[in-house]
């Protein structure tokens, strides 16, 4: 008899369901931050966080929320589909890619034409490359998504007379809400301001629209196959199908972040196609916590910060990423998250 | 005619016929026991019939539909559910989310893409009352891995039951159970089943159990059907009893 | 081997597979000089009774010793070291390795000779089944059950150990075939090796064993001759259904 | 003529050096499941070791045929050597855990690797040309070629045959398939599995090392080569499938004529083109030209 075998990750995980209500007051917390996230650019005065508030920081978070996007999206496929991708790269860097094109050949300068042009492409690319992909799972859907991706950047790296090679397609700034919103002179002004509030509703609106799909019975429904494919065939779940939602869906959310990423650069590279960006993503992710709907956005606001002050103190930054995603796998595999968690669960237990 | 038919049966595995020409029929609400040694080829049947697995000859058909080639998903519309042998169950959900998975997906209302889950108040209760019915209620909101073996039985044929099928196919529901516990899931499975009327086939070893459910009992042996009829005709059978001794 | 001459003694061993209890206090012993069966249906824990004393899998309490040594805590490759050989009811014949290959990785690997260990060799081995020569270029993948499962026994011999674990033996296949193996048993025992065989069909267990225990549901619920097992109700409702 | 003599030598220059790489990640599979991300970086080591010693034994200038002889033994050792401490250290704990957390944690050892070598050797490329000029070249009908590359060429033929050898030849190769096949049967055959995957898998961060040694005196040791060797070893792993050394063998051949062709006739869609046939390959034959589903 070969009973079935439990991943020893399967108690890790036994957690989930449980967590929802220990988290209930992470709903306070939540909207607590939320609100401070409106506020900042008003507290620039106020002493204990106005260094939060300064314009240089607005900018850091303004990137934080844009890979937390990402992440999110990355994480409808690997935390509640069960595929770990190491293509995403492809959506933000062909989104943010379209908008570059969309400037250079066409002379738009609308963030909304950004976005729809981001969204459009990222859509066709995740439909392509999910039907293809989804016939696959485990190690042979990373392989094949990491291959698909590369060849977006291989493209983008030698047909440079379109895509500039390694230096890239600025972009300048753009106008908002369909022109209502000009561009002004001072850049810094314009990212650490209104391009804050700009993707800080966008990000608000892609988390309640994901953590909805996360929640829904077809969030339930990936979930189900990402935990048993043949029980789910069972309840009559048409596991392909739904695999190739969850990656055309996840690849369109993960194009918003890259088509919002675009202006905040001012340039897409190939970097932002590479296989390796790919994998900052699942860094993100992972640091975050893939167990849980709100561990990516804390993964991805704490990558960025990560990045920033890591590559000033040191040019081996890389390594530090390294060393702090094999110490996440090897002994905190739920990630910032699963820190809280077990934080919340020795205080009850003290108590 | 029979709710589900199914004519002379093959499979093989390498060069083992696991099944080998079956007739097989299941009459509306009946209770049909799968009996047999190991390796009789009860579960290969069971496979067949759910279409886990395709048969190398024969036809099946249900509702006077034939669903030889026909794929799970479509068995399943049709009403032809099945609970595992070894536990099959969605290890990280609540043992509600197990069961409101079968309604959403029975519903169609996996396709919802922005409505919460929550929001199905008639998915929630009858999710609520179907464990209820299997005992399952207190452990609501435990994800599947973190329930006894026992009540992973249950829910494995809870979330079969919750697809609202015609026909249950039931592959050892008390199988890896201890012994204390196998009456109570016995006894909760086929009281629900036939107090919906449902047609079902259970493949069970208990003889106990059999003889006291069971409407009709089929005896499998070497991959062939040896011996059908009532407990009492079984009961009285000499070649069932020399089979389940091994004397063949 | 101790003084009793018992080779293999288990003593309340527990185990669990995954979160499930399977094993619940399992007790035996098996001699120097004799055949045992493990009788019980399919699921009864009869599998997972020889992974565990094979060290497959983790045993959660209880003890294994073999010739007095404990070896509850060894990692299998010592266990087989220390003299026991195992075929699985699956054979486990490595599909892409001829069968020479098979047979001879147990030849290197087998009981260092530290313990109490039997003597047989190569040449036993081919007298018992003598088929093999002509099959030893073949690879695994293209064996018929029977042979596989001829491979599986000989391949374990190879090791020279006390005692053979043998799952499922008899397995799938054909009468005639059936009464060859159960002479190889015999055969077996009188070259000094102690066998310890689970299987499901008592009648063919009564046929090779001298002493039979009968398992349900993860627990031993009967020990005795195949007389008295016979005689006892409750073993034949446990076989019965 | 000669021009497609010289491309037919590249490609198997090429070749030779991808069947190194792409072999050891293959047999790592193999043996113990494991896609190593990590494995490029091994390469990249092998690389960065070589430059370095012959650098330190030769100076500048003066390199002779024979500090290739002595260094590369030496550099592959380097590199097998970090293998096999980081089988034990990361991977094992591993090994019950799903796929994913493998995936992670090389990537991670690549990341880590890519800075440490940066860290050690700096960010300026190392070179030993003067190594691959030392051994002059070769004319052949009419067509004057490297003789440095034509070595290379004869010890990837060399390393396959020798690797095939192993396999099917030694006792350890007897056992290594055993492993590979069943796992639990091979430890309750008295095959010490642990022993076995730290050997495996040092073999084959032993033969990544020697095609980072062997490269060097062509192209030196270069920051990011190891992130672009893992790729095309990935390609030629899902052309020849995973886990065949027959297969790695195949699927660098065809890798290495592929890029030569693109190279010379479309070189804008060298990289491309080669990810696409992997796709391609995926799609049609899931388990590789080689591979067995």
């Amino acid at each position: 008899m070969s009973s079935v075998q439990h991943s020893p990750d399967a108690a890790l995980t036994l957690g989930t369901a449980r967590d929802a209500h220990r988290i209930r007051p992470a709903l306070w917390y939540t909207a607590a931050l939320a609100l401070l996230a409106l506020l900042l650019p008003f507290l620039e005065g106020v002493p204990v966080i106005g260094w939060l508030a300064s314009p240089f920081q607005r900018i850091q978070l303004t990137y934080g929320l844009v890979f937390s996007i990402a992440a999110l999206a990355f994480n409808l496929l690997l935390g509640y589909t069960g595929l770990l991708s190491f293509g995403h790269a492809a959506f933000f860097g062909g989104a943010a890619y379209a908008a570059g094109l969309l400037v250079k050949y066409l002379h738009v300068y609308s963030m909304e034409g950004f976005l729809l042009a981001g969204l459009t492409s990222a859509l066709v690319l995740a439909a392509v490359f999910g039907s293809v992909c989804v016939r696959y799972t485990r190690i042979f859907f990373s392989i094949l998504t990491l291959a698909l991706s590369q060849v977006l950047w291989a493209l983008a790296l030698k047909f440079f007379w379109i895509t500039n090679g390694t230096d890239g397609l600025s972009i300048p700034t753009p106008t908002l809400l369909w022109g209502l919103v000009g561009t002004s002179g001072d850049k810094v002004r314009f990212l650490s301001f209104t391009y804050y509030y700009y993707v800080l509703v966008i990000f608000f609106v892609c988390v309640a629209v994901m953590g909805v799909i996360a929640a829904s019975p077809f969030g339930k429904a990936l979930q189900a196959i990402r935990d048993n494919e043949v029980r789910a065939q069972f309840v009559g779940i048409g596991v392909r199908r739904y695999r190739w939602y969850a990656f055309v869906i996840s690849g369109a959310f993960t194009g918003v972040a890259g088509a919002l990423f675009a202006p905040l650069n001012g340039l897409t590279t190939p970097d932002i196609l590479h296989w390796t960006f790919s994998g900052k993503i699942v860094f993100m992710t992972v640091l975050g916590g893939f167990k849980s709907f709100i561990g990516p956005i804390l993964g991805g606001i704490a990558y960025n910060y990560l990045e920033t002050y890591v590559i000033k103190t040191t040019e081996y930054w890389q390594m530090l990423l390294g060393i702090i995603l094999v110490a996440l796998v090897l002994v905190m595999p739920r990630g910032i998250v699963g820190v809280f968690a077990w934080g919340s669960r020795r205080e009850q237990r003290n108590r | 005619m029979p709710l589900l038919f199914a004519q002379g049966l093959r499979k093989s595995f390498g060069e083992t016929r696991a099944v080998d020409g079956v007739d097989f029929l299941v009459e509306s609400e009946e209770l049909v026991s799968l009996v047999g040694s190991n390796g009789a080829g009860k579960t290969t049947l069971v496979n067949l019939l759910s279409g886990l697995l395709v048969p190398d000859a024969g036809s099946i058909a249900f509702q006077d539909a034939d669903i030889t080639a026909v794929p799970v998903r479509d068995r399943i519309k049709a009403g032809i559910a099945r609970s595992f042998q070894l536990v099959n169950l969605f290890d990280q959900l609540s043992a509600l989310d197990n069961v409101r998975l079968a309604i959403f997906s029975r519903d169609g209302t996996t396709r919802q893409v922005l409505r919460l889950a929550e929001r199905n108040r008639h998915a929630r209760e009858e999710a609520l009352e179907i464990l209820r019915d299997f005992g399952l209620e207190d452990k609501w909101d435990t994800p599947a891995a973190g329930l006894a073996q026992g009540e992973r039985k249950l829910l494995d044929v809870a979330l079969a039951y919750a697809l609202r099928p015609k026909l249950i196919l039931l592959d050892e529901p008390t199988s890896g159970v201890g012994t204390r516990e196998k009456g109570t899931i016995m006894d909760a499975v086929a009281q629900l089943v036939q107090a919906r009327g449902l047609a079902a086939v259970i493949v069970e070893h208990d003889m106990d159990v059999v003889f006291t459910y069971s409407h009709r009992i089929v005896m499998m042996h070497q991959g062939k059907v040896l011996a059908e009829g009532t407990p009492e005709q079984i009961r009285a059978d000499e070649r069932v009893a020399t089979a389940l001794l091994g004397k063949a | 081997m101790d003084e009793a001459g018992i080779v293999l003694q288990v003593t309340n061993l527990t185990t669990y597979r995954g979160r499930a209890h399977v094993l619940r206090d399992v007790s035996l012993t098996v001699r120097g000089d004799e055949v045992v069966c493990l009788v019980g249906r399919n699921g009864a824990g009869k599998t997972t009774t020889m992974d565990s004393i094979m060290g497959l899998l983790p045993v959660r309490a209880g003890e294994i010793r073999l010739s007095g040594q404990n070896i509850t805590r060894l990692p299998t490759h010592r266990r087989v070291q220390s003299g026991i050989g195992y075929a699985p009811e699956d054979t486990g014949v490595f599909p892409d390795l001829t069968v020479e290959e098979n047979l001879r990785i147990a030849l290197w690997l087998g009981n260092t000779g530290d313990g109490a260990g039997s003597d047989v060799g190569p040449a036993h081995v081919y007298e018992l089944f003598p088929e093999l020569r002509g099959l030893s270029g073949r690879r695994g993948f293209h064996l018929s059950g029977g042979e596989k499962k001829m491979v599986a026994i000989a391949r374990a011999m190879m090791l020279r150990p006390s005692i053979l674990l043998l799952d499922e033996a008899f397995e799938g296949l054909a009468p005639a075939i059936v009464k060859r193996f159960t002479e190889a048993v015999a055969r077996i025992k009188a070259m000094g090796i102690a066998l310890f065989i689970a299987e499901s069909n008592i009648m063919t267990a009564s046929r090779v064993a001298e002493r039979l225990y009968v398992m349900d549901r993860g627990e031993i619920s009967f020990v005795g001759t195949p007389e008295e097992a016979f005689a006892d109700q409750g073993v034949m409702r446990i076989i019965h259904g | 003529m000669d021009v497609l003599l010289a491309q037919l030598l590249n490609s198997l220059l090429y070749a030779a050096v991808l069947f190194l790489i792409a072999g050891g990640l293959s047999l790592i599979y193999g043996v113990m499941r494991i896609v190593n991300l990590a494995h490029g970086s091994l390469f990249a080591l092998g690389a960065y070791v070589m430059a370095w010693g012959v650098s330190r034994v030769a100076g500048a200038s003066g390199a002779e045929p024979a500090y290739l002889i002595v260094l590369l033994p030496v550099a592959a050792a380097a590199v097998g050597a970090t293998g096999a401490v980081v089988e034990p250290l990361f991977l094992r704990p591993l090994y019950a855990r799903a796929e994913e957390y493998q995936l992670l944690l090389t990537f991670g050892l690549l990341l880590i690797l890519e800075d440490a070598m940066r860290y050690v050797w700096g960010a300026t490329p190392l070179t030993v040309s003067p190594l691959w000029a030392s051994f002059g070249s070769l004319h052949v009908l009419g067509a004057t070629y490297p003789r440095y590359n034509v070595v290379v060429i004869l010890l990837g033929l060399a390393a396959a045959i020798l690797l095939w050898a192993f396999v099917f030849k030694t006792r350890f190769g007897v056992m290594l398939r055993a492993t590979s096949q069943n796992r639990r049967m091979a430890a309750a055959l008295g095959i010490n599995v642990s022993a076995v995957y730290v050997q495996a898998f040092a073999l084959g961060c032993v033969m990544a090392g020697l095609a980072g040694a062997v490269i060097v005196p062509i192209q030196g040791a270069v920051l990011g080569m190891g992130v672009d060797a893992l790729i095309l070893a990935f390609v030629v792993v899902v052309i020849g499938g995973l886990g065949s050394l027959e297969g790695a063998l195949v699927g660098a051949l065809i890798v290495g004529l592929v890029r030569t062709i693109a190279i010379q006739y479309f070189p804008e869609l060298e990289l491309a083109v080669l990810y696409l046939i992997a796709a391609v390959v995926l799609i049609t034959r899931p388990a590789g030209l080689l591979g067995r589903a």
